[in-house]
């Protein structure tokens, strides 16, 4: 299996990504912003970072980016794709996924661990998980606050695609405790905390992130 | 050669974490009878007068705001 | 501006010798402006003007340091020198840390910028670190950020600390470099002068070694990054105002901000530009731009090569219009770096830029000779010897006093002040000293930190030292700590060094790291006072010794003077940072307890009534005076070695050094962040008080799972070194007793341990 | 009751890399003609009628901007 993973100007966690990929059992392929070409991967990352700064609003810029059309087609088409933080940003600027991310309520950065309910173990990153798991994974945003129009929100609760959820206290002021929604065909899922860091309690909080890794190859065979 | 600002602010409905920031602090910096606050952004624009207004609401809608979240006027200023 | 017509070139300052200078408002003194003439033979032009005057200010020459400082070199020993790539004079320190392996680490200070604008002051602090590192040829891993402040409830702290902490975290994160560490204190001689001081560390193979040379005739000199503007160039103004005599918009750069703005995306991306250009081998020498811009690149580059230099200055890109040679000379702006390339490399060099989307611009050739030549428009507006601007500037010998109020301050002890007795009082103690804005966690800092980023961080806050992971393969890594006790240095400037570098030590050997190297930010008051010259020499000197004690060496550093508000210094604060090694990260001690079930909790070393100068005297009493805790570096280093030794055996499951707060701090502190009750068992023939609060050095808590007790007391007891057992850990509680004096819960504690910066500073 | 709008711009000669990134980002997505942007900030206010200009200038002044590095403008609109 084959798994791309995007590096944009300012993107910072393409290494951690790869690594899980490959802590998985895949292949990672490192793709570029400014190359259409997908390289024949199964299934994208688009990882954390700054992408050209974020200085307008996080993702406003990646999201224009050769790759992303190429991206987004594949979408369409059913590849899974994960956007991870900034991932999750561009992904929402880009319109894969409903809603917009914007700064946390108390203003600050915020860079901790955090425990999330799995509440979607259907979609293509969420599959290995048991219904209603509780992870630990760190959250590293400023601008995390996941928001929606009220509507969205509904839709997305009706159809079942919130697919984390906050556990405790809200840490960015997210509509409803939301961390990670998906598409309506659960192929594209985005979250703000960071699966790709806890793949390794050497350098994690523990190795919770991995089932979403696994979640993909998973999806992936069953094709 | 025209000067255009575009001013972005957060929809009405929008949560606005930082106004609500600043207008918290004013009271402690001994400002009172402000009652609200909304912080947006503005953007000012050295445009070529080849640039026409429907291109303008496109960079603008398209770009300079995200619509979910925020609204965007556009006009031209004397320099 | 057009109507500047004449360029004051070197023609011309030979032909106009009594054009009156501006010298002074440059900062040179009058026999440091005669010096220059002489020199050059001539009047310098206003170009020259600006170089020499950044070049040899106390920031960039250390007029007023340098002779203090070769007490470095002097002391160094051949054997402490064994594994140091690099040392004092190149940007950063760098030594061997094996397996082919070299790391280099430096700290800066950006004090001033962040009093008066805290985000971007702290942000282009954090900056300037990184591209030091970057010019050593490594890649940056890691930074830590050692702060102070004036009292945590001052008005002023509420503006300068969440900036400050906002840039550090705002630059860092947008990098993606990991904050593995740092400090933050709080005192009120900080008031009008914060400190910010930011380190960086990088690693590279030890072959990619790049020093900042400009050598072989011929080759191209390239400057790459963000354009250059008009910022920081703060007294140069002077000279446009001079120049453009009458000219409002001129007159108007005299008030121009020494601020400069940061653009951490460019950073970013310049690091990984430079980083592909280090790996295709076609960087010949390398400088970054910090303080004194491009006098500083250029000059450097120059006279540490093996030729002169050419720059065409109307080559470099400007952000601003009607620069002037001088303030292009002269502007900090940031995200700027300086290569030496061959010019066959140069197409591959620019290609690699343009695949980054970074600027680079070749802007001038090393050519045969001695001088660092510059033209403008056509015309000559620097010839200089470039080692009279780098590294032959001036060299003061300041006047160092001992003052007089020092006697008194010693004689003020605090054996006087009241202390708690009865298990009440000192249970009301122990809560009160946790919740202080010193011993408070620092959470509400570090979590704007992010410390996850690129997944190498195996130790950070809130642990005694940050441990970064170097090679995945092998596992191994380097540990890095900050200390420094700004008031024990104040009761004694030579012991309060040695106690800071013994507190750094010890935070990294407790993560079972071997010290290989030092280096220091060395923050003081006024250069012109005697007395703080002499805290200064004093701390030279107990840094110094101290290392040939522990047998490592400074490898770099940083001078700060001038910090003070009117006529009251800062304290004394030498930050001292300690780099340790671990050849498996794997094996690192963390320090929260509850690892393992039914740990035994040992105190090594040993506690005297020491509490002047400590944080208890300060919190309850605003007291400061006496003599500081004594150091035994002998002793320090036997309690590493004994901690290295435990913990590549594995007998160590969590170990946690003492140090301000004293007993109560770091067995509050190891619970807490263990998430773990424990039992406290304190010695029956010593005052709980002192065994709580006192802060005698050499201490370290560690626990050991029961079955690995009898051989590391054996093993402490064979080597000498006095311990005693002092508790349990007790999973199941929930809370921290401390026998015959208090249980309380971990909530509780939590409550209060936490709760003090969000309620300063949200 | 009034609105007022507060303007702050990083001021010209001070490096402004939003606008930067905005400005290198246009001709990417398409949209040329735009030489220059600048990147700011917009605060709408709702203030008592109480508080006067010189109130409003100091709050601009002393809070919503930095002097250092930005330039700011304050003025009362039609609500
Ligand atoms: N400004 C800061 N930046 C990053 N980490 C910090 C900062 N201040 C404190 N820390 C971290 O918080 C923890 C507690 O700090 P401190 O009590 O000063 O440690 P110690 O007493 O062991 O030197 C340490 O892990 C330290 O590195
Ligand atoms: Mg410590």
């Amino acid at each position: 299996m084959r798994i791309g993973v995007i590096t944009f100007p300012g993107t910072l966690d393409d290494v951690d990504a790869a690594r899980a990929v490959r802590f998985a059992g895949a292949e990672a392929v490192s793709l570029w912003h400014a190359d259409e070409d997908l390289h024949g991967v199964d299934a994208v990352v688009v990882p954390g970072g700054f992408s050209y700064g974020d200085y307008l609003r996080c993702g406003a810029i990646a999201r224009f980016a050769p790759v992303m059309t190429s991206v987004a087609e594949a979408a369409r088409g059913g590849m899974p794709v994960l956007g991870i933080c900034n991932g999750f940003q561009i992904l929402c600027e880009a319109g894969l996924l409903p809603g917009a991310l914007v700064r946390n309520a108390k203003l600050h950065f915020v860079c901790r661990d955090q425990w999330l309910r799995v509440e979607n173990t259907s979609s293509a990153w969420s599959a290995r998980y048991e219904p209603n798991a509780e992870i630990l994974v760190p959250l590293k945003s400023g601008e995390g606050g996941y928001l929606a129009d009220k509507s969205t929100l509904d839709e997305l609760e009706a159809e079942g695609r919130v697919v984390f959820r906050y556990v405790g206290e809200n840490p960015n002021g997210s509509a409803r405790d939301i961390a990670g929604i998906c598409s309506q065909n659960g192929r594209v899922v985005g979250l703000m905390p960071h699966p790709e860091h806890a793949i390794d309690p050497l350098t994690g909080p523990t190795d919770d992130g991995l089932g979403m890794f696994y979640s993909a190859l998973d999806s992936l065979v069953a094709v | 050669m025209a000067r255009v600002v575009v001013d972005v602010m957060p929809k009405p409905e929008i949560l606005d974490p930082q106004g609500k920031a600043v207008a918290g602090a004013l009271p402690r910096l001994g400002f009172t009878g402000v009652t609200e606050v909304r912080q947006g952004k503005r953007f000012e624009l050295e445009v070529d007068d080849s640039v026409d207004d429907a291109t303008l609401a496109k960079i603008a809608e398209s770009f300079l705001a995200n619509p979910v979240i925020e609204d965007w006027s556009v006009r031209r200023v004397e320099p | 501006m057009t109507s500047v017509s004449v360029i004051d070139s070197v023609s011309q300052a030979a032909t106009t010798p009594d054009t009156p200078q501006p010298y002074r408002e440059l900062g040179l003194a009058e026999d440091e402006y005669a010096r220059i003439r002489e020199i050059l033979g001539r009047r310098p032009t206003e170009a020259e003007l600006a170089m020499y005057s950044v070049m040899w200010s106390e920031h960039c020459s250390y007029k007023s340091s340098k002779v203090h400082l070769k007490y470095f070199g002097e002391t160094t020993t051949e054997e402490m020198r064994a594994k140091m790539l690099a040392g004092i004079g190149e940007n950063a320190g760098v030594v061997d840390i094996g397996d082919g392996w070299a790391v280099t680490f430096k700290a800066e200070s950006h004090n001033h910028p962040s009093y008066v604008e805290p985000y971007q002051g702290a942000a282009t602090g954090v900056g300037g670190i990184v591209r030091d590192i970057m010019a050593m040829g490594a890649r940056p891993l890691a930074v830590l950020d050692s702060l102070r402040f004036g009292p945590a409830d001052a008005p002023d702290t509420r503006r300068v600390l969440p900036g400050v902490v906002a840039g550090v975290g705002g630059y860092g994160n947008c990098l993606g470099l990991p904050n593995v560490g740092g400090e933050v204190v709080f005192d009120r001689t900080y008031a009008g002068n914060p400190l910010v001081n930011a380190l960086c560390v990088g690693a590279m193979r030890a072959e990619d070694l790049h020093l900042a040379h400009a050598s072989g005739v011929g080759n191209k000199i390239i400057l790459f990054g963000a354009s250059t503007g008009l910022d920081g160039i703060g007294g140069v103004s002077v000279l446009a105002s001079e120049s453009f005599d009458g000219d409002e918009s001129a007159a108007g750069r005299k008030k121009l901000p020494s601020v400069q703005v940061g653009d951490p995306f460019t950073e970013k991306v310049l690091i990984e530009c430079c980083l592909e250009l280090f790996g295709r081998g076609i960087v010949v020498g390398i400088q970054d731009l910090g303080g004194a811009g491009l006098s500083c690149a250029t000059s450097e580059l120059a006279s540490a090569g093996d030729g002169g230099m050419h720059i065409d200055l109307d080559r470099v890109p400007l952000r601003a219009t009607g620069m002037t040679p001088a303030e292009i000379l002269s502007s900090e702006s940031q995200e700027r770096m300086c290569a030496v390339v061959k010019p066959s490399d140069v197409d591959e060099f620019l290609a690699v830029c343009a695949k980054w989307d970074v600027q680079a611009t070749e802007i001038g050739v090393v050519t045969d000779g001695d001088r660092l030549v510059i033209d403008w428009h056509g015309e000559t507006v620097v010839d200089v010897p470039p080692r009279t601007v780098a590294h032959e500037g001036p060299v003061y010998q300041r006047p160092v006093q001992r003052p007089e109020k020092q006697d008194t301050l010693r004689a003020n002890g605090s054996a006087a002040l009241t202390r708690p007795s009865g298990a009440a009082e000192l249970e009301q103690t122990l809560l009160r000293m946790i919740a202080s804005p010193n011993l408070a966690s620092r959470s509400w800092v570090t979590q704007q930190y992010d410390h996850y980023v690129r997944g190498n961080t195996v130790l950070a806050q809130p642990a005694d030292t940050g441990v970064v992971r170097i090679d995945e393969e092998t596992g191994r890594g380097v540990a890095i700590a900050t200390d420094c006790n700004g008031r024990f240095c104040e009761l004694d400037p030579y012991q309060g060094a040695q106690l800071a570098l013994a507190e750094s030590y010890r935070n990294v050997v407790v993560s079972g790291a071997e010290p290989v190297a030092v280096t220091n930010c060395l923050n003081f008051g006024a250069a012109t006072d005697p007395g703080v010259m002499w805290q200064f020499q004093q701390a030279v000197r107990g840094l110094a010794d101290g290392c040939v004690a522990l047998g490592i060496p400074v490898t770099g550093g940083n001078v700060s003077f001038y910090n003070q508000t009117g006529d009251t210094a800062i304290l004394p604060t030498p930050v001292i940072g300690v780099l340790g090694v671990l050849d498996d990260v794997r094996r690192r001690i963390p320090t929260g307890i509850g690892a393992e079930a039914g740990e035994t909790l040992l105190l090594l070393g040993e506690t005297a009534d020491e509490l002047d100068g400590s944080e208890w005297a300060h919190v309850v009493h605003g007291h400061l005076g006496g003599t500081p805790p004594k150091v035994d570096l002998a002793r320090e280093k036997l309690l590493g070695e004994i901690l290295i030794a435990g913990s590549r055996d594995g007998m160590i499951s969590a170990a946690h050094d003492l140090s301000e707060g004293g007993l109560a701090q770091a067995a509050v502190e190891t619970c807490l962040i263990g998430e773990t009750g424990a039992r406290i068992i304190l010695d029956p023939d010593q005052d709980p008080f002192v065994q709580l609060f006192a802060e005698s050095a050499g201490r370290v808590l560690v626990a050991v799972p029961r079955t690995e007790e009898p051989r590391f007391t054996e093993m402490c007891t064979a080597r000498g070194l006095p311990w005693r057992k002092t508790g349990v850990v007790d999973a199941e509680s929930g809370s921290l007793e401390i026998q015959g004096v208090t249980t309380l819960s971990l909530e509780k504690l939590r409550q209060a341990w936490e709760g003090t910066l969000p309620r300063l500073f949200d």
